[in-house]
């Protein structure tokens, strides 16, 4: 069964590491601050300027602590503001452990195409920041796109957002990794078979399955 | 004695004229200087060339970045995420022209501007069409595409060019201000304001509250705000 | 007779403008603050992240207010404090309505050499940043060196701190002003005479008196 | 759980090597993390590449950079105003290299650094030795001259170019902080100490408090802090 989209959130939520500054993109990715993650600190960052951003409000939201979406969240212990040019300072300058980033299409060497359709709306806010500059790079994203096209692809065909950036692949259907700018197939989801991944995947990858029992 | 506090955004805004570049504060609805656009709109200025982050959502009554789009009052509009349909509307007709800057070099290139740099060379856009070319700023015939950028390899890793921005005009919104222009904002409402400020020759700003400031409380420093007004208390 | 120290600080200090924000570098430009400037409000900056500077304090000082020179000053209302890449924002970009530098020798298209003598000691600070990005450079020296050379020169010899940022010369003995690039004598001290000052200066300049009564 | 407080300077520093760029803040005697350099002085380090816009008075017993000056520690200073006699001995015996720097220029290339920018152009020292060549950094045989700096006219002015600083370690002195790094600076000893901590792969800090910080109230946020200190009192 392919994930839900906070069954994918959860899945990516348990992946990172305790003391991790995480950017959040637009999209799947703003569900994360919203995910438990037991025993483990994590400080979500935004990029117009906030740092340690938590789950939506229970009550009354403020309208100056919005997410990237522009969704109303709050501020947790150690919480910090600041100006948009020091938060991609934060990013260019090597201090963000992980952005998590939606994405249209990736390559099979790490390329992604996250900000423009052909002949759509444009609108690239500070993804392409992000990805130069991020430690890692992760993307969350349906596996196949609405009219069933795969999504990791040979080569992108829309407008690049960076070059060589992606390590990870988080789909419905799988986990993938990029090692040596080559793609693995890392994990199924529950109850999706190989042969439906390799059905609905136009990249080539190699199949090395992370070990259940052992540190992913 | 220095007081930048002016009798109301109509007077502080009076030198703004059809064809300034202006440069406005906030990310999505939070920090917008919506007093003082609202206050430029009374004014009978067009052709604008704006510089903001987001575009508004194109909603009818639309206060803030969407208003001034609505009113057709902008020609160019320098962004990193412009998405509002009407605008976008104009922009596939050919009428308006978008130049599309990565978030993080819209911050910067402001930056630079007020700091009196004359450009910076930034990894990002490396490799897209925002900087080997190709976007299309400005459709219909002859379609306007932005035009490739100097890039550089320093120390094994290619950068682009970027130049500073330097507008006319910003329009800043603060939470706290005293009469000599000393600023601070509240949270995610800091976003591109100080930047903003500092980058145009002429600052206005709207602030929640007009007080005193202690030294270390100040987000940006007086010199880089010209003039100050009370933001409007919300009609109830 | 020349101006003493004092004397000279209160002469800059009458010229400076109600509102003005005002850098002073090291040597007698920090005299400044001290200065009364009734009815005149002057925000004075100093390089590494001060503004609103006042006179030294009468009691206790604060280690952490002190001006460029390392002294211990005062903060007034309307002070700010900031980082040196802000503090050097304001000067680079042409927030400083004015900046009184030292002078070890000025050329006469308005050359400035402030920070070397040759075989000397190097240091230069923040001098090159406010030559060039006050939107006025007041020059305050004494009118020749310690062996009795004229500092006004037709070109300087010692390495420059900026080619042609000087707009006013305020010496011991005359006020020099630079327009259009030539050098212009608008005042003498009281008593010295037009032959001393020649005699004490190298540079070509014509003479053109500020009529005491009309504005300075 | 984060938690960036170490039990002493000596473990904060433990990865300090000879042969390290190490940048340290402060200006003049304000702000000058003694601390940390004086638990440096307890580890056998040598060869330094220091980084800071001061040298220190040369004085006996004296703390700050003038001691790492003082005992030989350092075979490069890049600064913008090294007055240090016994330092300056040094320098013109050959022993000794210095990088001059104006001091707005040496701001910003820590800030490029830590900002992941490749360079920028900046209108600072045109026309002179410091950009057109010339600067003796070290004297003897052979004399090493600083080379003339690219430069470019931009919009009719000339800029000089400038690359960023990216220190192996950071010392910084702060007011306060937390456990995650968000720090708070006292008037004039901010100065170079945010701007040391962002440039800095590794960058270790001296507190006077530790304790909780309003989001409004941190002038650097944690994620350019590495390791935190507690300032030692004062001794009797």
């Amino acid at each position: 069964m392919p994930l839900l989209r906070t069954e994918l959130a959860r899945r990516v939520a348990g992946d990172l590491e305790d003391g991790w500054c995480v950017n959040v993109g637009i999209g799947a990715p703003l569900l994360l601050p919203g995910q438990p993650t037991p025993g483990k600190e994590i400080l979500y960052h935004c990029e117009h300027g906030l740092l340690g951003v938590g789950p939506p409000p229970e009550g009354e939201p403020d309208p100056d602590i919005t997410d990237a979406g522009k969704n109303p969240v709050t501020l947790l212990a150690g919480a910090a503001a600041f100006d948009s040019s020091v938060s991609f300072a934060i990013a260019r300058g090597g201090r963000l452990d992980l952005c998590v980033l939606g994405a249209l299409q990736v390559g099979e060497h790490g390329d992604l195409a996250n900000w423009l359709v052909p002949g759509g709306n444009p609108g690239v806010g500070g993804a392409m920041d992000l990805a130069v500059g991020a430690r890692r790079v992760w993307v969350m994203m349906n596996h196949v796109d609405k009219q069933g096209n795969a999504k990791l692809r040979k080569a992108c065909t829309f407008p690049l957002t960076g070059v060589g950036v992606v390590d990870r692949v988080y789909t419905d259907l799988a986990v993938f990794e990029f090692t040596g700018g080559a793609l693995t197939l890392r994990e199924r989801a529950p109850g999706v078979g190989l042969e439906e991944i390799a059905a609905r995947t136009e990249a080539t990858y190699t199949v090395d399955l992370w070990n259940r029992g052992a540190a992913a | 004695m220095i007081d930048k506090i002016r009798a109301g955004a109509a007077a502080a805004l009076e030198t703004v004229h059809s064809g300034a570049s202006v440069v406005i504060g906030g990310f999505g609805r939070t920090g917008v200087p919506v007093d003082l656009i609202d206050a430029l709109c009374a004014r009978d200025v067009r052709e604008l060339h704006v510089i903001a982050n987001n575009g508004g959502q194109g909603l009818p009554g639309e206060r803030g970045i969407g208003r001034l789009l609505a009113e057709n009052r902008v020609k160019k509009f320098s962004c990193s995420f412009p998405v509002n349909p009407a605008f976008f509307r104009r922009y596939f007709d050919g009428e308006v022209e978008i130049e599309l800057v990565p978030q993080g070099t819209l911050a910067e290139r402001l930056r630079a501007g007020g700091s009196g740099l004359g450009g910076f060379y930034t990894p990002t856009a490396a490799g897209t069409i925002l900087a080997d070319g190709g976007f299309v700023m400005r459709h219909g015939t002859p379609e306007k595409t932005l035009p490739p950028k100097e890039q550089r390899v320093i120390d094994g890793r290619t950068y682009v060019l970027e130049f500073p921005l330097r507008p006319d005009f910003a329009l800043v919104k603060a939470d706290r201000a005293d009469r000599y222009g000393n600023l601070r904002f509240r949270l995610g409402a800091r976003n591109f304001n100080p930047l903003a400020a500092m980058a145009a020759r002429t600052t206005v700003v709207q602030a929640d509250h007009i007080g005193s400031l202690a030294p270390d409380d100040i987000h940006l420093p007086g010199p880089f705000v010209d003039h100050l007004v009370r933001t409007e208390p919300e009609a109830a």
